[in-house]
């Protein structure tokens, strides 16, 4: 059984600053290194600035949910959204040398995590799984 | 949200921020950028020893910022990145794009090198 | 309707630090005072503390809930444990007079919140109500 | 979780503590406090500069300290208080009962001028 904890905001870019707090600290507690929890931080941040922007089409009072799972060899990120069904084949970050504002996020995303899941098989929303390994201990 | 100082220089322009830029943050700074960008401003320095987190908006706005310069033969520069910043950069692979120095002198010399 | 964030943690001491943050920055968003901001955050600190040793009789995997509504005029917080029926009774700061260690947590988080209710009619575990006004908006 | 120096000044000791002091950290000043104690000390300085936060559970152990260093004719003095840390002792109204001081300096010279 895991440890989890459970954030939830609703899907206002002002609270996302509360999110990065209580994932950073969670990230060092556990013993990530301060530049791994930076980045990992960065990429829940980006997946909520997703959830808000295309899940939700703008600002919302709708939540965003996140569930982190502590494992002994990972953690475990679930950020569930009840927002615009996602269409998987468009989530995709832009070519990198085609140098542009945007298309980023999910380029940070899967270069910082383990695994990324989109799960779009709920009745409403979507869920997005991001798995994080501890170093060594894969 | 966040602090934005900005003061005059000769022909440029010091931009201070202070914060975190982020979805929230970043229009702000989008809108001071672009307000010197529309006035054709000749170089464009920007402090960000007190941002401690950036996420890709802002990085978008830099990108944004630069490339608009670039047109009129503006000149954008970036220094003091902490840490975490200077991940983001690394991370999106812009590190090479962009002008960055280790701080105010550093980027003001590389600035008067060019002229 | 309130604007809602919700945090759980398990009841580890180790993890109340995440809270303090949430919390903390979410006053400050809202309006609150830095020196307003720390006592509610205190408040809160105070009440996890009491239920990780007095409902959980010590560290837990059980979690504490803490939800926090958002009205026009205050902010309630509603801190939920799953623990031991608190005796409603019993819960009471000591006379401060009496200068030993201990026994102040009850008596700060009712100096600093403008109302707080103790709520054993659950099934299982208790809730602690919390509410805090904003200044000159009662 | 804490990181707590400390270090002997003739026949005071000096305690550095940083960091938040909370149900997870204070019975880690518990046990320096203690041993101190146990040694019968004759002045403790317990320096707060870097305590942002601290919870009644920290007020407790210096209480406790406090108490127990009485006892034996033993000093203990706190200074260099945080906003919020001050906060913690006015509203628990212990700010009378402790010898609290802006800074070490001031501290010290009101250990040597009882003395
Ligand atoms: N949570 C999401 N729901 C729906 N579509 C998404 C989501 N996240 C990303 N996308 C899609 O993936 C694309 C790339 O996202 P991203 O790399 O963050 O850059 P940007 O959002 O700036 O385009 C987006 O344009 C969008 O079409
Ligand atoms: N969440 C709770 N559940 C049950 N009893 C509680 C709870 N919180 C406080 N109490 C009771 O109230 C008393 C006073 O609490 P407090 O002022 O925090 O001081 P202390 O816990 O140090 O005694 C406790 O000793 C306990 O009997």
């Amino acid at each position: 059984m895991p440890e989890t904890l459970e954030f939830m905001i609703p899907a206002e870019p002002k609270y996302l600053k509360i999110n990065r707090l209580s994932i950073k600290l969670l990230c060092e507690l556990i013993g990530f290194s301060t530049v791994e929890s930076n980045n990992i931080t960065l990429a829940i941040d980006e997946a909520c600035s997703n959830v808000i922007r295309h899940a939700y089409n703008g600002p919302s009072k709708e939540p965003i949910h996140i569930k982190c799972n502590i494992y002994g060899n990972k953690i475990e990120f679930l950020i569930r959204d009840f927002g615009r069904k996602a269409n998987v084949d468009q989530i995709k970050s832009r070519e990198l040398d085609e140098i542009r504002p945007g298309g980023l996020g999910v380029h940070l995303i899967k270069t910082v995590m383990d695994e990324v899941m989109y799960d779009t098989n709920f009745e409403k929303g979507n869920q997005l799984k991001l798995i994080k390994h501890f170093k060594g201990r894969k | 949200m966040l602090d934005i100082q900005s003061k005059k220089v000769d022909n440029a322009v010091i931009i201070n921020i202070k914060g975190d830029v982020d979805l929230y943050s970043s229009p702000q700074i989008r809108k001071v950028l672009l307000e010197l960008i529309q006035k054709e401003s000749p170089a464009i320095f920007v402090d960000l020893q007190e941002v401690n987190y950036m996420d890709s908006s802002g990085v978008a706005t830099l990108v944004e910022a630069l490339q608009r310069a670039k047109k009129y033969g503006g000149r954008l520069f970036i220094y003091h990145l902490q840490g975490a910043v200077q991940d983001v950069f690394e991370l999106s692979r812009l590190d090479k794009v962009f002008q960055i120095y280790p701080d105010e002198t550093e980027a003001m010399k590389a600035y008067h090198d060019e002229n």
